[in-house]
């Protein structure tokens, strides 16, 4: 059989002022009519660049460098612009990653359809009309009459993505290239946007290129997979036999940080090709350190925090008058317990509430009612400042995006040096800096790490800056609002581990709070699930995973991508 | 719909085509102040007033009195306090009504009220009088034999219109006042104003009932009148020929235009003195920086001052050539000059420094000097030149440089210490210039008197001018007045501006001593 | 220390800077006038502003040629006065410059402060700031300015006007521009503010005023930076239309505007070097003020560096 | 929507009484009126009687009051310089000033967006270049400088067009056109291009900016990825893109010609409000000065009105009231 599309060696690089930065180089690969090839890697592999490459639509001043690529036997690397252009759209479609930036705000679904089906097919208005209807009803959208005269705004994200692919299929193309087309929405919108992939593929019999960094997505939907590592291609075969059988190093350590949807394990095993160095956890001896002092609690046996009925509403503008506001309920009469030394997880899907409740028990946003007890006090009836302040100490929290949660213009040390420094908690200079350097050592990081700035570290290693400068106040409980999804899977890997080293040696109470329900497998001990500002369900993590109780849940659990080895 | 604009446009076009072939377009720095013409006796606000409304007896371009609204005058032959007026017949002012004596006695007593600025000029007359519907008379406390002479700048109004309008009273310019008349105008002259916004445009037209018509040239039809204070663009539009005539080519470009091929310069010494005044006669100055005392008011001081003006610097320099130097306050065309008299004092820095050390200011002092910029030749710039040269003698002078309508208020209000200032002499006559600038101020004289100066006896002397009959002991009191004020150093004379008037080559005119251009005698090729 | 300097001048800043040569070239420009006007009083041959030294026969001298009168040779003329155009222009610049800064300083201050302010408390305070600033853009700078000059103008005594003009032009050149500096301020610390370090920096016990100082100021220093330089034209400019229609620096104490209105009623006349130098120097000065701030906008956003 | 016009409608009205009370303050404050309105021979009694006719002794909202129903009713007060309505004055004027704003507006809205879009679709090459280059020399140079150098190239040098004023006008009604003669239009050419010039330049770079912001947007990679052609690409998703937020900015750009004509139209001694207006600052005519200010404001804010209405019409989100751009 010959493939649909052909890539040969393909070479493509970026020059900048240090010379050429090599994007993807010697990579080839095949797709045939009716497959859906899966590319994957972490962040920098190259992936993304070989869809653009393929299509002409490098960002400037990229440019391929060396390589051949055939479509339908016939060689289009070297078009003109022109017919490049041609090509794009008519025998090739593209799928992008955000559904919400990738339609014009201000023209009507109709236009932006009828004016692709035009270009490529030369209908008249009536018949591109008809056709776009048609499209509209294909990739499942209801009362496609009446909607294709809406505006982008007025659809859901799942909906815009419909519209997008149909965008895309709007001239029949031969191959769709798909670029990480489900990374932006929630995971029940996810799997219908790669089922009808998945059914366009087939009864289409069109090539399809699935760009994603999810092995999850990758396990669900491709026949075949090619896996990247810093613009190189690792390794490349059907599906299953990757998965099960990684043959080169990197997939396999890649594969094997992968939090697995079915089972609970200990710890991550160790990435061998990563470059940066590994947590090696110090010991510490907590009884003489600085980190172990003030940490002689006494355990009543009861909650370290108890929320109790909280809700949270935000107001949507900011008119001067008050009649004139209007309100949204972020979280409704939320409830629950956490223990000390556990962790607690909180999932659900974008804007189910989950990150306002971090929120409401840091202070940051007060609750419009309800009331948090923690350890035994409630902080509603603090009255002086001192004891608010050193309540707030007790709880931390690490972000869920390594670049906006440290203020770039402080060096890394100034930055883990601030809360000693503000919460009095060093007597010395020398005693701060000496604390500085060791939770450095802690996170794993190292000491030199204090006098750079955080743009020189990558986003694992900031991540580990962010919870060094967490622990610096000696907190009791931590909240940890998604600290690894903006984080590759080998980089999440070891971010989990970490945390799971220092709970046992801190003896630390979490909040844990993702969206992705197999890292919530592996680091919760019981789990709650949100949806819509509302609490749905609360259980022991186990016995969630294996018998849910509430329909959501239910399907949350049968949606997530499942990868098993 | 398009075919009718088109041949309105058309239309348009083609009228405004023929009624350009007399037009002058006409332009100075400043405008007029007031069309009330007695509420200001200033030369822009007259120069407009002549082509509108008219006077007894006027002076022509070259500065000879003609008879104007009166046909003849003499001194009465029964008594001699009293001049005796024949008027025109015939005449009609601009809305039709008829002019007579009547009109003339309530111009004269209109213009001798106190709100009046032609009020000195009328200082001597007791009373004046109708004889007869064509007659007029003017009697004067004691005999006045150069009356007429004060007569040139008396516009003549129309007693109805007046009334009909309620703008009797004389406009009270200082505080700001505006009445009818000082927006309209209802003369007798070769010109009636149809069109005024003030500071923008004033647009002339002929009239065509004009008792002159057959005695004047009166070639110019329309005149459009446009205060442009920017020097450049006034030289631009004459250069791009948008503007016929300017009365105030400035010197630095009197060589452009005069070489432009389309375009003349004729100048002439003008009857006009500046000079810059000082308050003599105040305990303290409000704008300096001498406690207790008045620095001014020692001669010495004043002399320092006038012998550290480098008048010929100022010559070469400011007014490029553009003028005469002088050492009085008084021009040569007028009675009462003489060479001696107009001795340059040497410029000396320094004896005019030990001059002030004498007086106790070694060290110097400041002052502030207000200083008009858009009334005579360069006068923002002399001022500047003298802040200099003061400085040399350690005067520092804070200039304050500001439009006329600002600046004249304040000398008359005495709210000034130190400023500049212009005079012509419409009379041609020493009496002038007294009344208005050294006599004690007072309802009817020495208005403009920004010195605070008062000398009883020198007072007695220059209202015994006003009824001495015999002109030899006239003229010797006059000669003793001047000796007085330049024995004072009542002012620091810096020179007499020289006119360049600028015009395109079909204009022919003759250059007014006084700086009046009048459009009636104006001839065009 | 130099391991310090070498990372500075292998920034991507500096990078970028030393691959452009608008940009060298007009940092080169704009730092030479700049030094030159601070070291007026050094290096002008004559000081203009002191009336005592000027010499009135050394009026309208040629650049370059001797006077005719006094024999002094200018190198580029005199004025109308007899000052020397090359100090009057140094000291001109001066003024020029210390009121351009001054007024870009007061604005920044003003601004920024309530910019950061608007945007850290959001709610009402932020709705009235916007609305005064709104308020504020109804009035276009060059009519902030004479109006307020005509108003301390009919508050000033006379012999105080000429040393508060200079104040005067920088408080109404700076009131006019402070909007500019709120919006933006505002519109990069609402992104500032959405950030997690800020919340961080609550957690671990912050004062809001130290969290606004110390942790959002830093991050939104470029766009002020920029917006900064380009006022710093904006305002030169202003001040000389503000000095040209008169209502700006006193002609004894001359700024490059005033200047430029003297020598412009020379300009028919031939004596083209009294406006022509100072219009140059103007020009040479706003155009690499400019042009610095159009190459630090461009370095400072590199999206847009296609 | 309705609730959007309402509250654009409230929000100008606000404004419009905050620069009253500038106004008003003005008038009360600087320069006593009492002071401007008597001779020199006044009275302590004529003071009093003054006081008590301009009702100056009443609470300062209530004078605020009257001040806002007189202005209302077109009662600007009178002139101190020229003793007239100043209202009269004003609209003797105005027609001068209006024609120069419109016509200079109109040229710098035009070029300005037409030099923008061709400067961001064409990034780099010759013409791109010139006239990068020459919009940051116009930024540079002051307007009364280029005003200046006009008059000397195309009145003084080539005498092709008028230095000064507005040439002929032909009466309609109370409204003075220079539209109508051949000399109006001639006199209009060069104080239009000294005002629009500057205008020009910032709306261009405006307009460069964001549609090079447009430009990378994601909707114009995935229009690309459809295969559109360029024309389409540029003209029909980007421009209309771009001209949203263009046309708040260049609506108060446009509403500060008007203030701006004060420096044109002293350098080509333009019959207008902004010449009236200098030299009211001139003489301290503080009744002018602030019915010059209100006047100002008034224009903005139906300016700013009426681009909010534009809005409306191009930009779907807003119809619905999903997001507000304040």
């Amino acid at each position: 059989m010959m493939a649909l599309l052909e890539i040969k060696n393909m070479m493509v690089e970026f020059p900048n002022r240090r010379g050429n930065f090599t994007a993807v180089e010697d990579t080839s690969i095949e797709v045939a009519a009716g497959e859906i090839l899966g590319i994957v890697g972490e962040s920098g592999a190259g992936k993304s660049t070989i869809g653009n490459a393929v299509m002409g639509l490098l960002q400037a001043p990229g440019r391929l460098g060396e390589g051949k690529v055939y479509l339908n036997g016939s060689r289009i690397d070297g078009l003109s612009g022109e017919q490049l252009r041609k090509l794009r759209g008519n025998r090739i479609g593209m799928i992008f990653q955000d559904p919400m930036t990738s339609l014009n705000p201000i023209e009507t679904m109709e236009m932006q359809l009828v004016e692709t089906i035009q270009e490529h097919l030369g209908l008249s208005q009536n018949e591109a009309s008809t056709r776009a209807v048609d499209l509209l009803e294909r990739v499942g959208i209801e009362n496609a009459k009446e909607r294709i005269k809406q505006y982008p705004h007025q659809f859901s994200g799942g909906m815009r993505q419909r519209v997008v692919i149909a965008l895309a299929l709007c001239a029949e193309p031969e191959l769709i290239i798909a670029d990480e087309p489900t990374t932006a929405l929630d995971v029940s919108i996810q799997a219908q946007i790669l089922d009808l992939i998945k059914e366009l593929c087939r009864e289409k019999q069109v090539g399809v290129i699935l760009i994603t960094h999810d092995m999850g997505v990758i396990a669900e939907t491709t026949d075949r997979v090619a896996v990247m590592y810093k613009g190189r291609l690792i390794e490349a075969g059907s599906t299953t036999d990757v998965i099960h059988n990684p043959r080169k190093p990197y997939s396999k350590s890649l594969i094997a940080a992968v939090p697995p949807s079915n089972r609970k394990i200990e710890r991550f095993p160790k990435v061998a090709m990563d470059d940066s160095d590994g947590g090696r956890l110090q010991n510490f001896d907590l009884s003489s350190h600085w980190l172990g002092r003030g940490k002689r609690f006494k355990d009543t046996g009861n909650a370290l925090i108890s929320v109790r009925h909280i809700s949270k509403r935000f107001p949507l503008n900011s008119a001067i008058l008050k009649r004139k506001r209007t309100y949204i309920d972020a979280i409704r009469d939320i409830s629950f317990d956490v223990m000390p030394g556990e962790t607690f997880g909180l999932v659900g899907e974008s804007g189910s509430g989950k990150s306002t409740v971090a929120r409401v028990i840091t202070g940051i946003h007060p609750a419009t009612s309800g009331s948090i007890v923690f350890a035994d006090t409630d902080l509603a009836k603090i009255k002086s400042g001192a004891e608010r302040r050193r309540i707030r100490r007790d709880v931390q929290m690490v972000f869920q995006d390594p670049y906006s949660s440290l203020n770039g213009r402080m060096r890394v040390g100034t930055i883990i040096a601030e809360p000693i420094i503000v919460n009095r908690l060093a007597g010395t200079k020398v005693e701060r800096e000496s604390v500085v350097l060791d939770l450095l050592d802690l996170v794993g990081l190292g000491r030199d790490a204090a006098r750079k700035y955080p743009h020189e570290f990558s986003g694992g290693q900031r991540q580990r800056i962010s919870i060094a400068r967490a622990l610096a106040t000696r907190p009791r409980f931590l909240i940890c609002d998604e600290p690894t999804s903006a984080l590759d899977v080998s980089i999440q890997a070891q971010i989990l581990n970490l945390l799971k080293d220092l709970q046992e040696q801190l003896n630390l109470t979490y909040l844990f709070i993702s969206h992705d329900m197999p890292v919530m497998r592996q680091m919760c001990d019981r789990i709650g699930v949100m949806r819509n500002g509302k609490l749905v369900e609360t259980s022991e993590t186990e016995a969630l995973f294996n018998d849910p109780q509430h329909d959501y849940t239910k399907s949350l659990i049968e949606l997530m991508p499942k990868f098993t080895k | 719909m398009k075919k009718i604009f088109f041949s309105t446009l058309c239309a348009i076009m083609a009228f405004a085509g023929t009624s350009h072939a007399e037009t002058i377009n006409w332009a100075r720095a400043g405008d007029s102040l007031t069309l009330d013409p007695h509420a200001q006796n200033e030369g822009p606000t007259h120069t407009l007033a002549h082509q509108i409304y008219e006077t007894l007896i006027m002076r022509d371009m070259t500065g000879a009195q003609v008879p104007n609204l009166a046909t003849d005058w003499a001194p009465s032959p029964d008594n001699p306090n009293v001049w005796t007026f024949r008027l025109r017949e015939g005449v009609t002012f601009h809305d039709g009504s008829e002019f007579d004596s009547e009109d003339v006695v309530f111009s004269f007593e209109r213009a001798m009220t106190p709100d009046s600025d032609m009020k000195e000029l009328l200082s001597s007359v007791k009373e004046v009088r109708a004889n007869g519907k064509y007659g007029f008379e003017i009697e004067t406390n004691g005999p006045n034999p150069v009356l007429p002479s004060n007569l040139n700048d008396i516009f003549i109004m129309d007693k109805g219109w007046t009334e009909e309008n309620n703008t009797v009273e004389v406009q009270d310019f200082e505080s700001g006042e505006e009445t009818y008349a000082s927006r309209n105008a209802n003369g007798t002259g070769a010109y009636i104003l149809t069109e005024r916004v003030p500071d923008a445009k004033t647009v002339l037209e002929a009239n065509p009932n004009y008792w002159g018509i057959g005695t004047f040239p009166l070639h110019v039809t329309k005149v459009n009148y446009t205060p442009i204070k920017n020097a450049a663009t006034r030289v631009a539009a004459l250069l791009s020929g948008e503007v016929d005539f300017i009365q105030d080519v400035p010197v630095q470009d009197l060589g452009r235009v005069d070489d432009d091929p389309n375009l003349k310069v004729l100048n002439a010494p003008q009857n006009r003195v500046i000079f810059f005044g000082m308050n003599m006669a105040d305990d303290d100055l409000v704008s300096d920086d001498v406690e207790g005392a008045n620095p001014l008011a020692d001669r010495r001081v004043r002399e320092a001052m006038n012998i550290a003006v480098n008048r010929d610097a100022i010559r070469q320099i400011v007014m490029r050539g553009q003028s005469i130097p002088a050492g009085i306050i008084n021009p040569p065309f007028v009675n009462g000059y003489t060479d001696a008299l107009d001795r340059i004092p040497a410029y000396d820095i320094d004896k005019a420094k030990s001059l002030m050390a004498e007086a106790g200011y070694g060290d110097g002092f400041t002052i502030t000097l207000h200083c008009p910029n858009d009334r005579y030749i360069n006068d923002e710039a002399i001022c500047q030149a003298a802040v200099g040269m003061f400085a040399q003698i350690g005067i520092t002078v804070n200039l304050d440089a500001r439009p006329k309508a600002q600046h004249f208020p304040s000398i008359r209000n005495w709210e000034t210490d130190f400023f500049l200032l212009g005079w012509g002499v419409p009379t041609y006559d020493s009496e002038y210039i007294f009344n208005f600038l050294v006599h004690t101020k007072t309802d009817k004289r020495g208005s403009w008197n920004g010195t605070r100066y008062s000398n009883p006896e020198l007072d007695a002397k220059i209202v015994s001018l006003g009824s001495e009959t015999n002109l030899a002991t006239r003229n010797a009191t006059i000669a003793e007045i001047w000796e007085e004020v330049q024995d004072e150093i009542l002012y620091l004379p810096i020179h007499f501006q020289v006119l360049n008037w600028g015009m395109a080559n079909r204009v022919e005119t003759l250059v007014a001593p006084n700086d009046r251009a009048i459009f009636k005698y104006m001839e065009l090729k | 220390m130099i391991g310090h300097l070498h990372r500075i001048w292998d920034s991507d800043l500096c990078w970028s800077f030393r691959q452009s040569p608008v940009a060298m070239v007009s940092a080169c420009i704009s730092t030479v006038l700049i030094v030159c006007a601070i070291l007026a009083p050094l290096i002008a041959p004559y000081n203009p502003f002191d009336p005592s030294t000027l010499n009135l026969m050394n009026g309208f001298s040629r650049p370059m040629e001797p006077n005719p009168f006094t024999g002094e040779i200018f190198l580029l003329g005199t004025d109308d006065q007899g000052r020397d155009m090359l100090s009057t222009i140094l000291y001109g610049m001066r003024i020029s410059l210390f009121v351009g800064f001054m007024a870009v300083i007061f604005a920044m201050v003003l601004g920024v402060l309530l910019g950061l302010f608007a945007a850290y408390a959001g709610g009402r305070a932020d709705a009235i700031i916007m609305r005064i600033a709104d308020v504020q853009l109804t009035f276009p700078a060059i009519l902030v300015a004479i109006l307020i000059f005509g108003i301390a103008k009919g508050f000033t005594p006379v012999h105080l006007r000429d040393q508060m003009a200079i104040w005067v032009l920088i408080l109404s050149i700076g009131l006019s521009d402070w909007v500019q500096f709120a919006r933006v301020a505002r519109g990069a610390a609402l992104v500032e503010v959405q950030k997690e370090y800020v919340e961080a920096a609550i957690l671990i016990g912050r004062k809001p005023g130290i969290i606004i100082f110390r942790h959002i100021l830093p991050n939104v220093v470029s766009p002020i930076l920029v917006i900064a330089t380009i006022s710093l034209a904006l305002a030169i400019i202003l001040e000389a239309t503000l000095s040209f229609l008169g209502v700006g620096a006193p002609p004894t104490e001359p700024s490059l505007g005033t200047l430029i209105r003297i020598g412009q009623s020379f300009f028919f006349s031939g004596e083209w070097w009294i406006l022509f130098f100072p219009a140059t120097t103007l020009l040479m000065l706003a155009l690499s003020v400019n042009l610095l701030g159009d190459w630090l906008r461009d370095a400072l956003n590199p999206k847009l560096g296609e | 929507m309705l609730s959007y016009v309402f509250r654009r409608a409230m929000q100008s009205v606000l404004v419009l009484l905050t620069v009253g009370l500038v106004a008003f303050s003005m008038f009360r404050f600087v320069g006593d009126p009492v002071e401007n309105l008597l001779g020199q021979e006044r009275t302590d009694a004529d003071i009093e009687r003054l006081r008590e006719q301009l009702g100056l002794e009443d609470p300062f909202p209530i004078q605020y009051w009257e001040f806002l129903t007189r202005a209302v009713q077109g009662d600007l007060g009178i002139s101190f310089r020229q003793g007239r309505p100043v209202v009269d004055i004003f609209i003797e004027r105005l027609p001068a000033t209006l024609e120069l704003a419109f016509v200079s507006a109109a040229f710098a809205f035009l070029f300005g967006v037409l030099f923008g879009i061709y400067t961001s679709i064409r990034r780099k090459g010759f013409l791109t270049n010139v006239i990068l280059t020459g919009s940051l020399i116009g930024v540079s140079l002051p307007t009364f400088l280029i005003g200046i150098l006009l008059i000397y190239v195309f009145a003084v040098e080539l005498g092709w067009l008028p230095s000064f004023g507005r040439g002929d006008v032909v009466q309609v009604g109370r409204w003075s056109t220079g539209f109508l003669t051949e000399s109006g239009l001639k006199a209009l050419v060069l104080p239009s291009l000294t005002l629009g010039l500057y205008q020009m330049t910032l709306i261009m770079r405006l307009v460069r900016s964001e549609m090079s912001e447009v430009l990378r947007q994601d909707y114009i990679r995935f229009a690309r990825a459809r295969g559109l052609s360029d024309r389409t690409i540029y003209f029909r998703h980007a421009v209309k893109n771009t001209l949203i937020p263009v046309i708040t900015i260049a609506g108060l750009q446009l509403g500060s010609i008007i203030a701006f004509a004060i420096i044109t139209e002293t350098v080509f001694q333009w019959p207008g409000v902004g010449l009236l207006f200098i030299d009211s600052v001139q003489f301290v005519d503080i009744p002018v000065m602030a019915a010059y200010l209100m006047m100002i404001s008034v224009m903005f804010v139906a300016i700013n009105f009426i681009v909010d209405m534009l809005y409306l019409a191009i930009d779907p989100r807003l119809r619905d009231g999903k997001t507000s751009f304040s």
